[in-house]
């Protein structure tokens, strides 16, 4: 009875898993745009707004230039792919690995790096100014925060002896307290380089469309209709994503350790509760900051990347 | 003479064959068609044979070996394979049976314009060349091939011999590797010194009598030397000029599998004859690693033209293979073999996959070079729907070599990673520090081939053509297209199969760190592929399905529900003005933030030649072209100075030769009166 | 008779080329006819000395291991040479540069110097070396003024003074040698090389040390050891090519056979380690300013005689060295002339081609003359000991006897060989690769500027690859019993 | 041994020594003929002296022999030289006179110092002679390096030659009248041909200058 009642929860927690990310990332975006407008003193959309968005966007026609090839036709399919299958390693409320075969953290930045190869290639696929050096700003930006991204989990890793996501948040919830200053060090780079991976500010501006300030949104500029509506998706999963590494990771009180009921539904909360207060951290960030130049950005990049060096030197 | 139809005679013949292939397109040189055929034949049927006996070997585990004395009492021509030898025979021969399919038409246009049955002897003369170097068993012998196969190299290089371009690479080339050859025979001679013998059985034999200074000075110049064949920076600067200029088949062969011959010595040497070794080399060789990759990476972001871009990214992937390759001396060196098995397997496995990816990458270019006429990036674009087939399989390649998941470079740089991560974990800081630097560095490669290969694709095949270049390439003939499908094929079995593959490599590293019979392998099996006490796992095949699937899941979901949008094309809109392919982003461009970004580094220049339409009234430029260049750190800081230095030395020794008689006669009279001196004083 | 046959044989057709009137075939023809008969006896001669060890004729001739090799040295390459001179003075002819008197004295001189050459080695006497070898400077200084151009002129007298001063110094070391024999009486009669190793150890040792310095210095400069080389690269580059050849190939191992006769002398007098040391530094020295002057070359006959400096200094490093040193060493001076003669040959058909030595008026020497510059990259190959050709096996061995015995000089000296690799590619990539210029005709001279230099390389080709057993034990012998 | 002379032959070598050094002070092309002369005159003489004990027809011979070729054949070619393309003078020196007396003296002192000192064992009475033989081949040789001259050059080589001779023939080491003949016909030949060279020379660069030969520098 009780085997019966564990694989039905595994089960749960599998779709759960699975869908999890993709039906609430939406609101996320919605939520932390709701709390920038409040912070600035507007009204705001609802935090609703996005799903509407995104089904309106999936029932119009779409317009697609001549130039373009089938790259940029497969791209959005992959990208949401991509941002899905990553999204599966992420532990979101459970430390136990439910898919024992994924998980790994290089493999989650590697994916999620295809689907960033694939759109770097569309943005220059219709031969568009704007494409062209969106791609490259989008580029130079994900291979320099790559290292940080790695480094800043690596320093986890290292101290949980795997590179195992799962484990790695198991782990770090028993680390000792000494243990926490470079944990607070490696996330510190974390976010960092998150931000820049997720094209928030002072990185990139989602909410722009000016051709000076803008590297996600260029490289977009092309695309319409359903396929514009995934990319957009997959770029909130991919928000929520790393909003749920940083706090499973780095913050992984909470997380059930073994599947049941209780354990799972209290994590839930607390979960959703965790990733509320990331939502104000960068709302926060990107009312209280400017947008940075272009040639600031490295600066930033590499003291996350070093920060998280550091932390991996005080980490034994 | 070894039986007929034993393994030992294999060993012996297949060198042979292509020997034969060699002399046999050479006597048909005044035909090129049948030239061309007899020389690929020999090649392909060579390769095919080479394929099936590493394999055999490979999975019998025996030994193969052979041994002919010779006229010279130090020199015997003796082979011996074991696993490692046939590893690497693996891989040449199957780079060289790609290639020479793909050559037999590509070839077709040099007819009558160069003596194609020279190309066909030094094509099978260079393949000897490597497979002998790989399986040579005595140090001078090894010498001999190894400068065959450069030599054979060399030729190809300026084959098309009209280029001046390619005359001054090709004797960079040459200078530069027979220089390195020069440092390998002093590190030979130095052994010679210690243990009396070139044999390498010997001299493993009696390597643990070697003091440690000579020990050490073997590492560095064998570093050196083959580091210089190799292409690690800093001594690199002969590759991205050479590699270009030779044929694109010639091109694959020497990126994809001659630079690994560099690295497959320095495993034999310090691995297998030298070992056991100090904990410092390892550490010297992944240092030289991290920087190779780096820079080699940033060096073929800011190249246009095609082919020296790729061979950039040779240097690179020289890098990553050294990161495992100094990994497992370390590891070795401090009695941790299960690790070191990981980085050699690490090692082996990239090695693998970059002789496939690059190959496929350089037939790729050669056919988009042999369609447009040009080298020039920026003188592409659109070619996707030229040639769709060869563009796919080109991104396949772009793919694999950007460590894309689930292709092979993913995995090898996956292992890689695991191999740095472990030093990462050790105790002393200094080593701690090392390593994360690497593991930094390695992070930052990836990324930044990614990078580039967006570059490089987005520019070639994408978007609207950049030149009338384009306007007449098609497809290439089909079997051009095939030896292209099959090493894309390739990257994506490596990837898939990655738990047989390095099941297999653990067999190969075991037997080369001499710790064979242990288990210390990295579990490994069709589904998935772990490491030691559970550090990590991955089960490529999933990751296979699950992008694969999830992204027809999607495809089909989106198409299922959303019946009704429709599909418009229409141009972009051009704010009035036509849209033209100047407006399009260029190579330059794409990586001019990358190149800023790392200007400490890369030091670039740049140049901007603005040409007005009225001389007086400056405000309407006509024209404006930016050239963006890198400043050769190497050449201005190391080799200029060095030439220079020879060339000052060379005219005080010119001056001897000062033309006057009473000059000359004055010599004479000196060195008698000076040897009188001196030796007379010293009878005394 | 034999060796008689040897001397006459060159002797002869000089004296009979002095009678010829108005036609240069009988010239070509007895030049040609006299080649086939040295040959032969030279063969003869060596075939006896591979029998029985030795060889001899009365008291006044005799060739052991070491002298059948130099004569066979100077017979292949001197006949290779007359017949190449037949084609390259043709074609000087058709351009005009040489007339009838030219050509007559040519060959008369050629053939008296390919007979000293024969008569300095296969003497028994010091002294008849001495004049021997004398005469070879005397025979060739009009063969090297041979254009009667102002830098021909310079050339020669360059090369008469300065060789004619070295072997006096020579003869002073000669004539110093035979004190000991002057003090056990014994001074009546020829004196032969036996009978100075047999008193080498009577002597006061100090005489024989400045007597083999004297020797060394003397002989060293017709051998081309720096820094008495200095007349080596004037004299390469202005004669007539066959003759460079020659010079090359084959009169620097004469020298250098001088010296190493009574190296042996010295050895047994004083001890190995004296002529040993002396022939390393000399032998050093000659490879590195050879290396850098070859460094910055810009003509390439002269290149060619540098080249031959660097190679003499090894050779002299290989006796030096000891070990397996003087075995290689021996394997050198063959690969070397071999090599050297193809090289020149080639060179002069490029130079017939081009009419110029300025390696920056020759451009695409390949698709001018394709097998010329084939034969001379081929050439390149085997002089800058590129493997697979022998001189790699014979430096390798060379060094690798220098490892053991002194690895500092065998260190300098590996460099400095690679610096002679890269100094004559530059060269060599410079001529034979890009576009040939569009005002010259293609094609070779003729097949008497071809055949000859195939021959040789044939016999090189073969030679790197396998070296035959009776030709093994000749080098050994000579190597061992020196 | 012809020790009874040994007071001729040291005065003999002694006046050898003198030509030698004043060929390095004469300016005249044809005076450094006329002292080369003397210089051939003395070592016959001296030849003459060392093996009158043993005299032979043979040795007679190359003794006449020497005597034509170097005191009568080669100087007259000199003279013909001189006289044909009117070369009185010679060309300048490196050294000025009092700089080149200098040397002179440091040379010949080198000859007397310890390092020709193991030559006394061959000649037990009075090894003086020997060092003034190898001072004047010191000398003859440096005459050869100071000269700017053609013709000097060729003088120079020739007395080193002299020098040579007069060295063996008092050290005792004479060949066989056959060698000693090879020699100098060897000699012969050689004046021969440096005759005709130095003409040539004349002819092409209009002077004797050896210093205009400096064209072959790379």
């Amino acid at each position: 009875m009780e085997g019966s009642g564990h694989i039905v929860l595994s089960i749960l927690a599998g779709i759960l898993q699975i869908v999890m990310l993709p039906l609430m990332a939406p609101l996320v975006t919605g939520i932390i745009r709701k709390i920038k407008a409040l912070l600035q003193n507007r009204e705001g959309a609802s935090v609703l707004q996005p799903y509407r968005d995104i089904g309106k966007l999936f029932r119009k026609d779409e317009v697609i230039n001549p130039d373009a090839s089938w790259v940029f036709r497969f791209t959005p399919y992959l990208l949401f792919s991509t941002t899905v299958v990553a999204g599966i390693s992420v532990p979101l409320i459970t430390t136990i690995r439910i898919f024992g075969f994924t998980g790994d953290f290089l493999t989650l930045v590697y994916t999620l790096a295809l689907g960033v190869f694939f759109l770097a290639l569309a943005g220059m696929d219709t031969g568009s100014s704007f494409g062209g050096f969106g791609s490259s700003r989008e580029m130079t930006v994900a291979a320099l925060s790559e290292g940080g991204i790695v480094f800043s989990i690596l320093t986890l890793a290292i101290a949980a002896r795997t590179t195992n996501l799962s484990s790695i948040a198991a782990a770090v919830e028993l680390l000792p307290l000494p243990s926490l200053i470079p944990v607070i060090l490696a996330f510190s780079g974390f976010l960092i380089a998150m931000l820049a991976e997720t094209g928030r500010f002072p990185f990139d501006n989602p909410a722009t469309h000016l051709e000076l300030t803008m590297i996600h949104e260029a490289m977009i500029l092309e695309y319409s209709g359903r396929k514009l509506a995934l990319i957009e998706w997959a770029s909130s999963i991919r928000l929520v994503l790393f909003i749920s590494l940083g706090v499973n990771l780095f913050f992984p009180w909470g997380l059930a350790s073994s599947v049941t009921f209780p354990l799972l539904a209290v994590s839930t909360v607390l979960y959703l509760f965790k990733v509320l207060l990331f939502c104000f951290l960068i709302a926060g960030i990107e009312t209280g900051m400017a947008k940075l130049r272009f040639f600031r950005l490295p600066d930033l990049l590499f003291t996350s990347f070093i920060l998280s060096a550091i932390a991996i030197g005080l980490m034994v | 003479m070894p039986a007929l139809g034993t393994i030992d005679f294999w060993v012996f013949i297949i060198p042979a064959w292509f020997i034969a292939g060699a002399v046999v397109s050479l006597l048909l040189t005044r035909y090129d068609h049948a030239a061309n055929l007899a020389g690929g034949l020999f090649a392909i049927t060579g390769a095919a044979a080479g394929i099936l006996f590493a394999v055999s070997i490979l999975m019998s585990g025996t030994i193969a070996s052979i041994s002919m004395p010779t006229s010279f009492p130090w020199l015997s021509v003796s082979f011996r394979v074991d696993s490692l030898s046939a590893f690497f025979v693996l891989i040449i021969s199957l780079l060289v049976l790609l290639c020479s399919v793909y050559a037999l038409p590509y070839v077709k246009h040099y007819y009558g314009k160069y003596n194609i049955g020279l190309l066909g002897f030094m094509y099978n003369i260079f393949i000897a060349g490597m497979i002998m170097v790989v399986t040579a068993d005595n140090g001078i012998f090894f010498l001999i091939v190894w400068e065959i196969m450069s030599l054979a190299s060399y030729f190809l290089v300026i084959f098309e011999r009209d280029n001046p371009e390619h005359i001054r690479a090709g004797s960079v080339y040459f200078i530069m590797t027979h220089t390195g050859t020069a440092f390998i025979l002093l590190a030979f001679l130095l052994l010679y010194r210690t243990t009396g013998s070139f044999d390498f059985a010997v001299i493993k034999n009696s390597a643990s009598a070697i003091p440690p200074l000579v020990k050490n000075t073997v590492f560095l110049l064998a570093l050196v030397g083959f580091g210089t064949k190799a292409g690690i920076i800093p001594f690199h600067t002969w590759l991205p000029s050479a590699h270009p200029s030779a044929p694109s088949h010639v091109s694959a062969l020497m990126s994809g599998v001659m630079i690994k011959t560099g690295v497959f010595m320095l495993m034999r040497l310090f691995l297998d004859i030298m070992a056991p070794s100090p904990g410092w080399w390892g550490l010297v060789i992944v240092a030289l690693g991290a920087v190779s990759a780096l820079l080699g990476v940033l060096y073929a972001l800011s190249e246009h033209d095609i082919k020296k871009l790729l061979a950039y990214h040779s240097i690179e992937n020289i890098g990553i293979i050294f990161l495992g390759l100094g990994s497992a001396l370390f590891f070795l060196s401090i009695g941790d073999e299960a690790v070191a098995a990981l980085c050699l397997v690490a090692a082996l496995y990239h090695t693998f996959n970059h002789a496939v990816f690059k190959g496929l990458l350089f037939l790729g270019a050669g056919t988009v070079i042999s369609e447009t006429h040009t080298r020039s990036l920026e003188e592409y674009g659109g070619l996707i729907k030229y040639m769709p087939q060869t563009a796919f399989l080109f991104l396949t390649g772009s793919l694999a070599i950007s460590a894309m998941p689930p292709l092979n470079g993913f995995i090898s740089e996956w292992l890689t990673f695991q191999a740095l991560f472990s030093g990462i974990q050790l105790r002393s800081a200094f080593v701690r520090g090392v390593f994360t630097l690497a593991a930094g560095s390695l992070a930052l490669t990836g990324g930044l081939a990614a990078a580039c290969f967006v570059k490089v694709f987005g520019t070639t095949f994408l978007a609207r053509p950049r030149s009338h270049a384009v306007s007449h390439a098609s497809e290439p003939k089909l079997s051009m297209r095939a030896a292209m499908a099959v090493l894309a094929l390739l990257t994506v079995l490596l990837g898939l199969f990655a738990g047989p593959v390095v099941s297999i490599l653990s067999k190969v590293a075991a037997e080369l760190g001499g710790f064979a019979g242990r288990a210390l392998a990295p579990p490994a099996d069709v589904w998935s592929l772990g490491l030691r006490d559970g550090f990590a796992n991955i089960s490529m095949p999933v990751v296979f399905a699950l992008l694969t699937g999830g992204t027809a899941v999607v495809f089909f979901a989106v198409r299922a529900v959303f019946q009704k949008g429709r599909t418009v094309t229409c141009r972009t809109w051009d704010c009035g003005a036509d849209l033209s392919p100047r407006m399009e982003i260029t190579a330059t461009g794409f990586s001019r933030s990358i190149i800023m970004i790392f200007k400490g580094i890369l030091k670039p220049t740049q140049q901007t030649d603005t040409e007005y339409n009225d001389a007086s009234m400056r405000y309407f430029p006509k024209t404006s072209v930016v050239t963006l260049k890198n400043a050769n750190i190497y050449e201005t800081y190391f080799y200029r100075p060095l030439v220079n230095t020879i060339t000052r030395i060379s005219g005080y020794f010119k001056k001897i030769q000062s033309g006057s008689i009473n000059a000359y006669v004055l010599y004479i009279f000196l060195t008698l009166i000076g040897l009188l001196v001196v030796y007379v004083m010293r009878g005394m | 008779m034999l060796f008689i046959v040897l001397l006459t044989a060159p002797l002869g057709a000089a004296v009979a080329s002095l009678f010829v009137r108005k036609s240069t075939a009988v010239l070509e023809w007895l030049t040609l006819l006299a080649s086939a008969v040295y040959l032969t006896a030279a063969s003869g001669i060596t075939y006896a000395v591979v029998v029985r060890g030795t060889s001899g004729e009365g008291a006044d001739f005799s060739a052991d291991a070491l002298v059948a090799i130099l004569i066979m040295i100077i017979a292949v390459v001197g006949s290779a040479a007359a017949w190449y001179s037949t084609g390259y003075l043709r074609e000087e002819v058709r351009k005009q540069i040489i007339g009838f008197s030219r050509i007559k004295q040519y060959y008369i001189l050629f053939n008296l110097f390919l007979m000293v050459m024969f008569l300095a080695v296969i003497t028994t006497s010091p002294i008849i070396m001495w004049i021997a070898i004398e005469g070879t400077t005397l025979s060739t200084a009009f063969l090297i003024s041979f254009y009667n151009k102002p830098s021909a002129m310079e050339a020669a007298w360059k090369y008469l003074i300065i060789n004619s001063v070295g072997l006096l110094l020579g003869l002073f070391g000669t004539l110093l040698f035979f004190i000991p024999l002057l003090r056990s009486g014994d001074s009546n009669g020829l004196i032969t090389w036996q009978m100075l190793l047999d008193s080498a150890g009577t002597g006061n040792p100090l005489i024989a040390k400045v007597a083999f310095l004297f020797l060394l210095t003397g002989y060293g400069t017709k051998m081309g050891l720096a820094p008495m080389h200095t007349w080596l690269p004037d004299a390469h580059s202005k004669a007539p090519v066959p003759v460079s050849s020659l010079l090359s190939g084959v009169l620097l191992n004469v020298a250098f056979f001088g010296i190493l006769r009574f190296k042996a002398v010295t050895d047994r007098a004083v001890g190995q380690a004296f002529a040993d040391n002396l022939l390393m530094f000399f032998g050093l020295f000659s490879v590195v300013v050879a290396a850098f002057i070859i460094f910055i070359q810009k003509n390439y006959k002269r290149l060619l005689a540098y080249s031959s400096i660097e190679h003499m200094g090894i050779m002299a490093l290989g006796f030096g060295f000891g070990g397996a040193g003087p075995f290689a060493a021996l394997l050198q001076m063959i690969y070397h002339a071999l090599a050297k003669s193809v090289l020149f040959f080639s060179a002069g058909n490029i130079l017939l081609k081009y009419s110029s030595t300025k390696t920056d008026k020759v451009r695409g020497v390949i698709s001018a003359l394709p097998v010329s510059g084939t034969v001379f990259l081929i050439g390149f190959v085997v002089i800058a000991g590129i493997p697979p050709s022998g001189i790699f096996l014979t430096e390798v061995s060379i060094f690798s006897a220098g490892i053991l015995s002194s690895p500092v000089v065998a260190v300098a000296a590996l460099f400095a060989v690679v610096l002679v690799a890269v100094g004559f590619l530059r060269i060599v990539a410079s001529l034979l690769f890009g576009k040939k210029p569009d005002s010259l005709p293609g094609g070779e001279a003729g097949l008497r500027t071809i055949i000859p230099m195939i021959a040789v390389l044939s016999i090189l080709i073969c030679f790197g690859f396998f070296i035959p057993g009776p030709l093994r034990s000749l080098i050994r012998a000579a190597a061992g019993g020196r | 041994m012809a020790g009874q002379y040994f007071e001729y032959q040291f005065f003999i070598e002694m006046l050898i020594l003198t030509s030698s050094i004043f060929m390095h002070l004469v300016r005249k092309n044809s005076s450094i003929v006329v002292l080369y002369m003397v210089q051939s005159f003395l070592v016959v003489l001296l030849l003459v002296l060392s093996s009158i004990h043993r005299l032979s027809a043979a040795l007679l011979a190359v003794i006449v022999l020497t005597f034509l070729v170097k005191v009568v054949i080669a100087p007259v070619f000199f003279f013909g030289l001189i006289k044909k393309n009117r070369l009185k003078f010679s060309v300048s020196t490196y050294l000025n006179v009092p700089v080149t007396l200098v040397v002179l003296t440091a040379l010949v002192a080198v000859a007397h110092s310890h390092f020709f000192t193991s030559f006394t064992a061959i000649i037990t009475r009075g090894p003086d002679t020997l060092f003034l033989c190898i001072a004047s081949i010191l000398i003859s040789f440096f005459l050869i390096i100071n000269r700017k001259g053609a013709l000097s050059q060729m003088i120079g080589v020739l007395s080193l030659e002299n020098s040579i001779v007069a060295f063996a023939s008092m050290a005792g080491l004479e060949q066989t009248p056959g060698l000693q003949l090879g020699i100098v016909f060897d000699i012969l030949v050689w004046t021969v041909i440096a005759v005709v060279f130095v003409s040539m020379i004349y002819r092409q660069y209009g002077s004797l200058d050896v210093t205009a030969m400096r064209h072959l520098k790379e």
